[in-house]
């Protein structure tokens, strides 16, 4: 199960929505192999945004973004083909905050969603999974171990427990990037810890890029070695966490960490 | 004397177009000889037992064919002219307007008549819950018990045909615009007579008997049926008989009779006509006949006086 | 900042499109009740003449009938599956095509547009049509009846799939799946229990509806219930009245307690459905928006 | 710490895949079994439609040329059918909703009451309309008022039905805090269910009133007036045209309906 | 706005659940009027269980509970009266985890919950509240500082909104007590703080008792006076907070507080 992450570059990224929103501005962004990122910023900032121009799920209005082999290109320029596309997004995988798992088949039929790209119709209508699959399956739940649960329903896992099989899920797509978009935003404390450390590990091991998008600073700190701090669409920020500073999320924030006006709500941290 | 008068103006009219369009039907020289056949039937009278009775009917045109025959009832026209027409069935017992219908519209020949007490007519009565307003004279009970006024007791139409231009404004309970005896007979008595069916408030009803029982309960002041439904109605409500009065009886329906799907061979037609000719005329034959309908014998159609219905219909715009 | 704008109180909001709309309801209703010709006074010898048509239907029921009408309620069951056994197989690929984020507008609307029309005409229409078909059988009925299925069944399995959470299917589309994966394994595993207590409600109705093609002649305890009821053999309706309450009840016991277990997983006869054991409150069980045929 | 798991099996452990193929099996051959008994009950012929289907040709070419100079003779009709079906659909759901509560085992406590409600309902439920109508008919006249009885009856069946499968489907969190801020059962449903429910109740509002429209070509069979009795007229005497004209006046009124139930549910959701 | 809060008197409370599963076992505890009572302990150990009887939600099986002038006794035991259950309902507000907000209806009507115990069934039917009432809810809507949201659909509240609103309802009841379970698990730490602070206001400027369930230690370190700790059912500490040293905590969780091995999921902090 070795293999090694890709390079992600982003050049001069612009994107602005079809209803006219720019919710990002010439971001530009250089991301070795099997580094561990954290992305930071109040809500609204462009975090998703950013990691989901990443496989494509939204497409940018100015700029390139490489990957691997890949290019993607603005709207206008000429785009990759669609098998291109899901060949591209097949070796990128992302771990949503929502779990996206689906809810009323087991977690290894979860699994092999990430072998969809591999897989032709007739298995993936019947279900009718290789051997393989099924060994690579098995591997990245016991990587994340909840192998037990693999013939349960996914509705039956717990929250942190769903996490992991949606982490498993992008370990079976063998992905070279890995994009987190708030992966422990709707989990308790103990279980986020769990999720970002597995996450690191997975970096660390398998040399995978990790992308992950963070509303709580303690654990982008703790986890990740670079951080990037988004403001309005611009990065504010870009350097190893020992770097980021209490200035520097002023900034990002705008305003002091340890504000005692907290009972102004409408302020998430 | 002005009833009969325009009575025979409206049959003059009726026969004159009736022979212009009269429609014998056709016959396919090509069709091959059938290995079973389909009878269909509608029933226009008291059929209680009329699925019971099918089947001896059934079983004699079997013997006599030498294939099988089988009876399948439906109670709407519409589904048996199409199920004739479409050759789904090759028999068919139906209304006089439904035969002219099959005829016009998938050349289905209308081979037979039904005969009733030697009559292969009969009258379309109206009635009412309010003899005062519609009898000239005292109503007496008939036959059967029940009250006949205005000379209707007989059941030979028409009779008490001045009574009816009262009816302008009354609530009527009539049937389907394709029953020749529930719509189309009266409706043509009272156009004749100067009274439209905007004149009235209808009062919709589905069959004979419902038509009785809306006057019974005073949905409706004046009815139309078949002479005489009072009889179906007279199991529930014994007193149908003095609640409503027979007050008018139209012009001679033509009977029901039979009709033969036109997808067949000529052969095979006059096989089929003769089979039941026969059966009719067999003792057995009569009972089972009258089990079914009242019939009393059978007799080769005539057309002319089949198209009197239509022509009916189409004096009032229908058809 | 906000401190200050919490603390002031609002005044109350007149929702006028909301008062607009009541009153515009309630004028049509009004309206309907008003101009309609209607004989009320009918309605208060209701209870005296129900009690006498009750009395008429069911003291006593034709019992010698009984036989007869269970047989031609079998038909008439055996015709109802049938039907919707067809009705599913032909609306449930064609469902899937009539999805908006599964199919081009091209294909779509069609589509639609047919299951409406198919919902807008008539069952005895259908049933004539396809009388000259196939004659006058129960196998006509049975088609009638297949044909209105895909009507409803269209209908509603278009807007379950529609209604299939996004989330899936966006994992889906991330780790690079092409359109079969997308429904197999995004739409089909989130809409399929609302499918399936779909298809058992929709045999509850062709049961039920079959009684109108008796009218036809397309047999079954619909043709038993005309005869009987156009002839005022009242006891004898009453019988088939059983027998259709008792067929139809016993259908629709067997057909909740499958959706009970598609929904929940475990088997219970709703009839007998007990209480969950006290304390805590039950949470969260189908969404709200789940059950509704639309 | 050996870690709290429901299955006992330690989490690394690969669990067996479980075999579900002879249930799968059963249900297969019993589904199949059934459909095959029914289509020998009903003497399915497909030999009938491949050689008869142009019988059904000459009919249907007429059916799709609808004449519109008939429009206005059925108007009187149309707005009898509306009528029956504005009355029978607000009596029908102003009755349903204290028995849709009646129904719920979300709402009602008492066990007795609620049995004694569910099997009214289903007994309500079974027995078709075109029966309904038919005894109506003889209690209370032939006319609108029978029909209008009939579909009332028809109407309570189903909202019921689905508007107390909407009650169990609710989340009872509301409810049970307005219980335990002292509130009675009454109390606590009025405040916390019925607003749940309104919108699925108003939509199911709308999807019966559609259903009326179709029932009364029902109802107009036995008598009760309406569109219903019109179509007899015009195919008894084989007026396509007309007929066609009359199908797609209430697909209109079918279409309109969908389309004004779907803004109201955006509205109300 | 000035009342005071009333004792609680637990005393050999068990609590044994239909399925046999006993929940608590002999717990006693004096809790005197306006006191803040933090309640901790593992998943399972009884902490919702027991709040839940002190309002009757979950009736007792041994022991009784004492409550100002009403007294809670064990099933087979005479019962309290439907009424004067409600009666003890009204006096005790509930703040729930999930909020149990009607979502589709206004913030207005959700705090009117409060006052469902004081109003006859007419006033609930048709919404027609008293002024005295409506100015009662403002009043609560204004201590929680969000009576600018006091028309709009609770649906369209951020979380913490939600929980304020869910205090305000409990305020309006004006009770003696405040039970709260969890009410602060499903909202980010920020929100965490300033619900807490809200409840501590509370207690302390109308002397209402408040028992309050808590996963977070930190948070009951920092606004309780009282600590109570459950394991199993059982009470295995109660004390004043100062008094809860490392060795107690080890003791409720089992083990150290710095436990690094969180990997092993399934043990929820
Ligand atoms: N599909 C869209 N169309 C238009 N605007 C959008 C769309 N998606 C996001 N936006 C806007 O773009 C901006 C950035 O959104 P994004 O989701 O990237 O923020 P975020 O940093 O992920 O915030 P959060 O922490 O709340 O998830 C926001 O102002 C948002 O309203
Ligand atoms: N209605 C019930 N029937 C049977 N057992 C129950 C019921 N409700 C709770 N239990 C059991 O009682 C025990 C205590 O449950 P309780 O909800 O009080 O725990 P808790 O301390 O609140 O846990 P958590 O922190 O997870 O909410 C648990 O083991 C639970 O499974
Ligand atoms: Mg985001
Ligand atoms: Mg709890």
């Amino acid at each position: 199960m070795t293999r090694t992450g890709a390079d992600i570059r982003i050049r001069h990224v612009g994107v602005t929505y079809p209803n006219g929103f720019t919710a990002l501005r010439d971001v530009s962004l250089d991301i070795p192999a099997g580094q561990m990122v954290g992305i930071v910023g109040l809500s609204g900032a462009g975090k998703s945004t950013l990691v989901r121009t990443i496989n494509g799920l939204v497409p940018i209005t100015s700029g390139t973004i490489t990957l691997g082999d890949h290019e993607l290109r603005p709207a206008g320029q000429r785009q990759m083909a669609s098998r291109e596309l899901r060949q591209l997004r097949s070796s990128v995988g992302m771990v949503f905050q929502s779990f996206n798992l689906v809810k009323r088949t087991s977690v290894l039929n979860n699994v092999m969603m990430g072998r969809l790209y591999h897989n032709p119709a007739w298995r993936v209508l019947l279900a009718a999974w290789s051997k393989d699959d099924v060994e690579l399956a098995m591997q990245a739940l016991e990587r994340v171990e909840i192998v037990s649960k693999a013939y349960e329903k996914a509705a039956s896992l717990s929250g942190g427990q769903q996490q992991r099989v949606a982490i498993a899920r992008t370990l079976t797509q063998q992905p070279r990037v890995i994009l987190a978009d708030e992966p422990v935003a709707s989990l308790d404390p103990p279980t986020s810890h769990v999720v970002m450390r597995d996450l690191q590990r997975i970096c660390s091991d398998l040399g995978i890029t990790v992308l992950v998008n963070l509303h709580f600073l303690d654990l982008a700190r703790r986890y990740c070695e670079r951080l990037v701090g988004l403001r309005a669409g611009e990065v504010i920020f870009d350097g190893p966490v020992a770097d980021a500073s209490e200035s520097v999320f002023e900034e990002i924030y705008g305003r002091s960490l340890s504000a005692e006006d907290v009972l102004d709500s409408g302020v998430r941290l | 004397g002005v009833s009969q008068n325009a009575a025979s103006g409206t049959n003059g009219s009726a026969s004159a177009s009736a022979s212009a369009a009269a429609c014998v039907g056709t016959s396919d020289p090509a069709a091959a000889a059938p290995t079973k056949l389909t009878l269909a039937l509608v029933p226009s009278g008291d059929a209680t037992k009329l699925v019971e009775s099918v089947k001896p009917l059934a079983s004699a045109l079997s013997s006599r064919l030498g294939i099988p025959v089988e009876g399948v009832v439906t109670a709407d026209y519409q589904a048996a002219v199409e199920a004739i027409g479409s050759n789904q069935a090759q028999i068919g017992m139906l209304p006089s307007l439904q035969m002219s219908q099959a005829c016009d519209k998938y050349g289905a020949v209308p081979a037979l008549q039904t005969l009733r007490q030697g009559k292969s007519t009969y009258a379309a009565q109206m009635f009412t819950n309010n003899p005062d307003k519609y009898c000239s004279d005292t109503p007496k009970p008939g036959a059967n018990g029940m009250l006949y006024c205005n000379g209707t007791e007989s059941g030979n139409g028409p009779a008490g045909l001045d009574s009816i231009t009262k009816v302008k404004g009354a609530k009527v309970a009539m049937l389907s615009a394709a029953s020749p005896a529930g719509y189309i007979f009266p409706v043509a008595a009272l156009k004749a007579k100067g009274v439209s069916v905007g004149d009235v408030t209808p009062v919709k009803v589905t069959a004979n008997d419902a038509s009785v029982l809306a006057v019974y309960k005073g949905d409706a002041e004046v009815g139309f049926s078949y002479w005489d439904a009072r009889t179906v109605v007279k199991k529930d409500n014994p007193d149908v008989g003095n609640k409503v009065v027979v007050f008018a009886l139209t012009d001679e329906v033509p009977n029901d009779g039979m009709s033969i799907t036109g997808k067949m061979s000529a052969q095979w037609q006059d096989k089929v006509k003769n089979a039941m000719l026969d059966y009719a005329g067999t003792p057995d034959g009569v009972k089972t006949l009258t089990a079914i309908y009242q019939i009393t014998g059978m007799k080769p159609a005539d057309v002319e006086a089949l198209g009197q219905t239509q022509a009916a219909a189409r004096s009032i715009g229908l058809g | 900042m906000s401190a200050t704008a919490g603390s002031v109180r609002p005044v109350r909001p007149a929702n006028w499109g909301q008062r607009a709309a009541w009153w515009l309801v309630s004028l049509i209703v009004v309206a309907a009740f008003w101009s309609v010709r209607i004989k009320w006074s009918a309605l208060l010898d209701f209870p005296g003449q129900s009690a006498k048509y009750l009395r008429a239907l069911f003291v006593p029921p034709a019992w010698h009938k009984a036989g007869e009408a269970f047989s031609s309620m079998i038909l008439s069951v055996q015709m109802a599956w049938f039907g919707t056994v067809l009705g599913i197989v032909v609306s449930f690929p064609l469902s899937f095509l009539a999805a908006r984020p599964l199919a081009p507008l091209g294909v779509r609307l069609p589509l639609r547009g047919l299951f409406a029309i198919i919902r807008a005409v008539p069952e005895v229409v259908t049933a004539i049509l396809i009388l000259s078909v196939t004659g006058l059988t129960p196998f006509t009925g049975a088609l009638a009846l297949a044909i209105g299925s895909i009507g409803t069944l269209g209908k509603w399995g278009y807007e379950a799939f529609e209604a299939a959470e996004s989330g899936p299917l966006e994992a889906i589309r991330t780790s690079g799946g092409g359109m079969v994966a997308l429904l197999r394994w995004g739409v089909w595993p989130s809409s399929a229990p609302e499918v399936l207590s779909f298809w058992l409600y929709r045999f509850e109705i062709n049961v039920r509806a079959s009684a109108i093609l008796g009218l036809i002649g397309a047999g079954g305890i619909g043709k038993m219930l005309q005869d009987n009821v156009q002839f005022r053999n009242w006891d004898v309706v009453g019988m088939l009245l059983l027998v259709v309450i008792i067929v139809t009840m016993a259908i629709d016991q067997i057909s909740g307690a499958v959706r009970v277990r598609l929904v929940s997983g475990r088997w219970e006869l709703p009839l007998v459905r007990r209480l969950a054991s006290g304390g805590a409150p039950r949470r969260k069980g189908l969404s709200p928006e789940a059950t509704p045929p639309g | 710490m050996i870690p709290v798991d429901g299955s006992g099996q330690r989490p690394t452990a690969r669990p067996s895949r479980p075999d579900h193929r002879l249930r799968t099996g059963i249900v297969i051959v019993l589904v199949m079994a059934i459909t095959v008994w029914s289509a020998r009950g009903i003497d399915v012929d497909p030999a009938a439609i491949l050689a008869n289907w142009p019988n059904a040709v000459g009919n249907l070419v007429q059916l799709f040329q609808p004449d519109y100079s008939f429009f206005p003779q059925t108007l009187p009709a149309l707005v009898e059918t509306l009528q029956m079906a504005v009355i029978a659909t607000a009596v029908g759901s102003a009755l349903s909703l204290p028995l849709a509560f009646g129904a719920s085992r979300a709402a009602n406590p008492n066990l007795t009451v609620l049995r004694v409600v569910r099997f009214v309902m289903n007994l309500v439920r079974s027995v078709p309309d075109i029966l309904y109508a038919a005894i109506l008919v003889a209690i209370v006249g032939v006319g609108a008022l029978a029909g209008i009885l009939a579909l009332v009856l028809f109407n309570i069946g189903i909202i019921v039905k689905l508007v107390s499968e909407a009650l169990d489907g609710q989340d009872l969190g509301a409810q049970e805090a307005a219980l335990a801020a002292g509130g009675s059962w009454f109390g606590a449903n009025r405040m916390s269910l019925l607003p749940q429910i309104l919108p699925s109740f108003a939509s199911q509002v709308l999807y019966t009133f559609e259903l009326n429209i179709r029932a009364s070509t029902v109802i107009g069979l036995v008598g009760a007036g309406g569109l219903g009795l019109l179509i007899d007229n015009v195919r008894n005497y084989f007026l396509y045209h007309y007929l066609s004209l009359i199908i797609v006046e209430i697909l209109v009124l079918v279409v309109l309906l969908e389309g004004f139930s779907s803004w109201l549910r955006k509205k109300l959701l």
